[in-house]
């Protein structure tokens, strides 16, 4: 941090951030990432609550396989995404033949991407929360009669709402972060699927002080973005 | 609404059997000293612990059994645990809402009641405090309030009244009294107070170790203690003995004269505390039984005093004004003679 | 094995292995990953007690490297470009030469769904064609190609290196992409070369460089641009330089 | 998953993971990668510690400031490290000269790498469980005559205890994943520097089968060690 | 060891403003009605909570004091809470064990300790028990023991009896109280239980509504109580009135005559429950003072039975025996007559 600090050029700063590329790839990158995050919730607190009320073998083995992404060196994931959902993929090609719909090289893979790098983050940190959560809570409200839909959305929801916020803002980080998986699965397209870190690598390749520029300017987002929703909504 | 359980069930190494039958409309006071699984047996009416045999039936109709073990959300009972696990994160009324709202109630009725509740339990105007603004009685009553607000077939009360104050115990436990009277379902409230039992009750079970030691309606309880555990919980002197003629029990404490009796052999006696009367000297008079007695300890309540005494190593209990307390001038180890007229002295069969 | 301290002052620090006795450390760009390796083995197995340490990455971040004070003794950058990031007296204690060239080439999957037979079949706009990014050696040689000719296809993508771009076609999401004839080449039958006549064809030049005087280091660096190094990188499909 | 799966050339596997390159890189991997875990552990809970329990802007911020390192690109990241910790860097430049030490293109290096991009992780997920933790704990400890830091060690540690566990397996993932600050900071030199997921990268430019092998044997050793640790150390 | 305290603190909207002195190896018994301030007090006194005002010193150094507010962990106090909050990971052992060892105790020392704590208590033999296995009852005195085992200068007990018992109460009751006499240090003890408070306490500080109301040794508040609350709680019918003359006050239920009074004016009159005598008629004999009543709800404890009244919109309480309910047929709504000799009737000034 320090040293990116040291070794920029502030006064080109400017000159980089105007570049073409930058605003879209940045635009791109909140859209796509927001939709993940929302995604990571809908999904993947759901997932969290039963993994930390499970017990038994096939409780802790699915908890293992959820860290398969984390594991995965990105472009790999990228790859077995492809597999899976591409043009010849096991899902994708029956999809593609039925109703000529193809995800790869659309946002859509964009959002499919970084939901699969980042979903595991977002949900072992929930369910370490959750578990965190007196379970007595959970039977106080059974014998209320709370169904365990409503002993979710209800009780351990609100009670695991500092774990989840924890669990948003390093889902969302991670989507935002988020480079191999994306452009192995959705390519890099400037304006359709060239989100920001995309954008940076691009830079990278033959004018590190414009990748420096838009990093400097994604992080700027994301800190804006995770102090001022933190300073709004913890204490 | 009737009740049948006969409940096996364990906790780590501590196992509980208990029978009860309650007929439609009962409260059943379930006491014991501490660590005797009442809040066991509680939570396996409730469903949170699964019977190892047995069966729990409410109305005929099975929850336990087998086999079969109806999911608490899927029995109709209403929880109030002894720390009474108000949500934190909801208002008081919040709290006591969540059951009306679990069980299908609209948002206004659920709140609607919510209010009643709380007000017949004296804390409506704190609705809107979260649980953590409360102090630890305002907070049970919460926690009562929400049991309550279910309407549930099976209720289950855990120490409802331990944190209230004085003078609003008897309040609440007066409310509950008319309130469980006229509610149709049955009660099961585990208590340590002999006042909140005898006030709330049809029938008391003093448990022991996990096992029943002794059923029975107030009444009978109260004249008839079977454990010198009862006994002390309703107030009685207690003595087991022997009885080889219609007037005497040979005891512990050596022979006691009765009232007169019918039976003969292993058989109970007992007596009140107030009938204990303590005198400076061996009094000679009506007195039948008199004992040289040794003061354990003396405790003042409000204008009478309890003294605790030991009798050839057998505990007696008496009740004396507090002005004798002074006239005597007792004190622990003070050396007297207590005597109890025959006719206050009941024998009954053990 | 390598030349003393003197490099500290060259801006290339072509001394990383200064003291670890008998280790030619090589950065090189990751498309020659095949030959270099090969030939690193051959050259370890022919000089007793020299070690060839190989780091692959991309060109650029390897020049980045080195210009950070990585240790090197030879640097194989694809295409000229990233040399720009290496101070500019890199190579001024060792020595410079172009080992390999490579031209452009379609790919397209093995059963080639979009019937491509030649550049101008790519300006159909049903084709999805994906390019390497502008910024990468690939992507500027493949612009080059496209401008000249006066095509503008229909690109889906602009994939960070070579390789990505080659795996959009073996994988058959992309109907053609613009890549290197080397890349066809290790591609083997994954992948249908369709061939760009030189006319309309650039070429990219592979510098081989070293930073010291070191007899490992020199001897390495000849053996790589010598016949064993030419075979080698003729038989992973680069042209002769 | 299934896509990879469905894909790979099940025959091939074996020889695949015989290649020499392998088992080093795995050895790297899971050497390094349990040191992250270490230092994340002896790092990163302390700070959890006191963000949970933090109040305030500055701990709004030090809590947003954290995820810088998730945002990043780890490529990114590795030239951040780079400019900080090369030989030319602001730290790195005067410890060279007093020292003759650098710390680059090294197996410590590669730790480092590591560390920078997982710490984040752990503290977050550790930190969200911390807070779901009762705070009165922390009042009855200290009532007690509880030092803070009998307080942490005693109380708060064990009471997030699955939380931890939560953040460490995150961690680890996250750091046997990790490609793109290793490779810019550490380099990929084979048995120093090529973790695992250098080698499938290494092994995707010339044999896909090969990288598809490797990344297998890397989610079976993950899964292996997560399944095992937490079937052990959690119900 | 002596506690001097004036303590102005607040939770939310609600603020206490309570000053406590006490003396060496001093007991004082905080009461009063739920939500009264009296847990707000006791975490003030802890250095849970800061005061807005005011200050806590012990043996003449300050805990609090302007802007100085010691740490908890830096003043030398013993709080049992409410809800006893025993550590969940650690055994019975390692939760008493955990005071002593934080201030220094060898692991072996404070396992020794932690084994006496417990043993005192009768709850030895559950030392490796984690708190989720004990009962209510049995954490209770976990959390007691952890108190006392860290021999602190300000001991604070919160209901420190309340889940306990009727047989095991005394007999922890007694035991605490030899422990505290013994024991150099100020100990202040929130209950509800006056019989608690009697036994244990040298002072009786009674607080409503974040007020002190009154306060003194027990054997003045239980004879002279100066609130409806303190009347209630030592078992005492109170009025308010004024008297005319040495002879009787005028009170809400018309002329009381008083056993006679030195005072004029502003006065408040009391008599024990046991002195109110019932009568299905109205009687005619030495009992001056008479009123008719309606009964409001009729409690049997034990073998007595607290007949609660109302006489002309006041609370009037009786204490009968459970036999008098019975000829009488005492139940809710019965109309009858209550009399009080004037020598049971005390009067002092307010
Ligand atoms: N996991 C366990 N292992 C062993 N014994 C246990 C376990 N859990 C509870 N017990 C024991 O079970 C017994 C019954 O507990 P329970 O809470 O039902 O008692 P209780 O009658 O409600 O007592 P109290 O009046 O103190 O609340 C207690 O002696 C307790 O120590
Ligand atoms: N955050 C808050 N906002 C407003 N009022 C509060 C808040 N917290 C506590 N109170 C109120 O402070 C009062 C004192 O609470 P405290 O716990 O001290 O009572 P207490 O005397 O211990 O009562 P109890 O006998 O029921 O334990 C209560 O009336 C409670 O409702
Ligand atoms: O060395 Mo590269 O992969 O053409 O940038
Ligand atoms: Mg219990
Ligand atoms: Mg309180």
């Amino acid at each position: 941090m320090l040293g990116l600090l040291a070794r920029t050029d502030w006064g080109a700063l400017g000159t980089h951030l105007r570049a073409p590329v930058v605003w879209p790839a940045i635009r791109l990158s909140v859209l796509t990432t927001l939709v993940t995050v929302a995604l990571c919730f809908v999904l993947g607190t759901p997932l969290a609550w039963l993994l930390s009320r499970a017990r038994g073998a096939v409780a802790t083995w699915l908890r293992a396989l959820m860290t398969v992404p984390v594991v995965l060196p990105p472009v790999v994931g990228g790859v077995a995404l492809l597999m899976a959902f591409g043009r010849r993929g096991v899902v994708g090609r029956p999809v593609f033949e039925a109703f000529g719909v193809s995800l790869p090289f659309t946002p859509t893979a964009v959002v499919l991407a970084q939901l699969f790098v980042s979903m595991p983050f977002f949900v072992l940190a929930v369910e370490g929360a959750m578990r965190s959560v007196d379970e007595r809570y959970d039977a106080v409200a059974a014998t209320l009669g709370a169904s365990p839909l409503r002993i979710f959305t209800r009780v351990a929801l609100p009670l695991a709402g500092p774990g989840i916020l924890s669990g948003a803002a390093l889902a969302w980080a991670r989507a935002l972060g988020e480079f191999g998986a994306t452009i192995t699965f959705a390519g890099n397209f400037a304006g359709t699927t060239q989100t920001a870190p995309l954008a940076v690598y691009v830079a990278l390749q033959n004018d590190p002080q414009a990748a420096i520029a838009l990093s400097l300017a994604m992080l700027l987002v994301s800190l804006l973005v995770l102090g001022l929703l933190r300073g709004r909504w913890l204490r | 609404m009737t009740l049948d359980a006969r409940v096996r069930a364990h906790r780590g190494g501590f196992a509980v059997d208990v029978a009860l039958e309650a007929a439609d409309r009962a409260v059943v006071a379930v006491l014991g000293p501490n660590g005797a699984g009442k809040t066991t047996l509680l939570h396996a009416l409730a469903g949170l612990l699964r019977l190892d045999e047995g069966h729990v039936r409410v109305d005929g109709q099975a929850w336990a059994e087998g086999r079969l073990h109806l999911e608490p959300a899927r029995r109709a009972v209403g929880l109030l645990a002894a720390d009474h696990l108000l949500f934190p994160h909801l208002s008081a009324r919040g709290n006591v809402a969540f059951g009306p709202r679990s069980r299908g109630a609209s948002r206004e009725a659920a709140h609607a009641r919510a209010e009643a509740e709380l007000a017949a339990l004296g804390v409506r105007e704190l609705a809107e405090r979260r649980p953590g603004q409360l102090s630890h009685g305002q907070a049970q009553r919460v926690a009562l309030a929400r049991a309550l607000a279910t309407d549930p077939r099976l209720l289950l009360l855990d120490e409802p009244l331990s944190a209230l104050d004085p003078s609003t115990r008897p309040q609440v436990r007066a409310g509950l009294a008319a309130r469980l009277r006229d509610y149709d379902g049955v009660t099961v409230v585990v208590t340590h107070d002999p006042l909140d039992a005898l006030t709330l009750a049809d029938q008391l079970v003093f448990v022991e170790d996990g096992a029943v030691v002794q059923v029975g309606p107030p009444s009978e309880v109260v004249a008839r203690p079977r454990t010198p555990y009862v006994a002390h919980v309703v107030g009685l002197n207690l003595f087991a003995g022997t009885a080889p003629d219609g007037t005497r029990v040979e005891t512990g404490v050596g022979p006691v004269v009765t009232g007169g009796h019918e039976h003969r052999g292993a058989s109970w006696v007992s007596f009140a505390p107030t009938a204990v009367a303590l005198y400076p000297q061996e009094p000679h008079g009506s007195t039948r039984n008199v004992w040289p007695a040794r003061v354990v300890a003396v405790e003042l309540a409000g204008q009478s005093a309890r003294v605790r005494l030991d009798v050839g190593g057998e505990a007696l209990l008496a009740e004396v004004t507090a002005g004798s307390v002074a006239t005597l001038r007792l004190q622990p180890g003070s050396r007297l003679w207590a005597g109890v007229k025959a006719t206050e002295v009941t024998a009954y069969p053990s | 094995a390598c030349s003393p301290a003197t490099s500290e002052d060259t801006g290339a620090s072509g001394t990383g292995s200064a003291g670890s006795g008998g280790t030619v450390t090589v950065l090189a760009a990751a498309s020659l990953t095949e030959p270099l390796t090969a030939l690193a083995e051959a050259y370890e197995q022919d000089h007793d007690g020299v070690r060839v340490a190989l780091s692959f990455g991309s060109s650029t971040t390897l020049a980045q490297q080195i210009a950070e004070g990585a240790p090197v003794d030879v640097y194989a950058s694809a295409g000229e470009s990233a040399l720009d990031l290496l101070p500019a007296d890199a190579a001024q204690d060792g020595g410079r030469a172009t080992i390999a060239r490579n031209t452009v080439e379609i790919a397209t999957p093995p059963d080639n769904p979009g019937g491509v037979a030649g550049l101008q079949d790519l300006a159909d706009r049903d084709l999805d064609v994906v390019l390497c990014a502008e910024t990468v050696p690939c992507g500027k040689a493949a612009d080059e190609v496209l401008e000249r000719a006066g095509i503008s296809p229909h690109v889906v993508s602009r994939e960070v290196d070579v390789k990505a771009t080659l795996t959009k076609v073996t994988l058959g999401e992309a109907d053609a992409a613009m890549v290197y004839h080397s890349d066809v080449v290790s591609a083997g039958s994954d992948v249908t070369g369709v061939e760009i006549p030189d006319a309309d064809n650039v070429t990219l030049t592979y510098p081989l460089l070293w930073f010291s005087t070191d007899p490992d280091v020199v001897g390495f660096a000849q053996y790589v641009t010598g016949d064993a190094g030419r075979a080698a990188l003729e038989k992973a499909g680069f042209l002769a330089p």
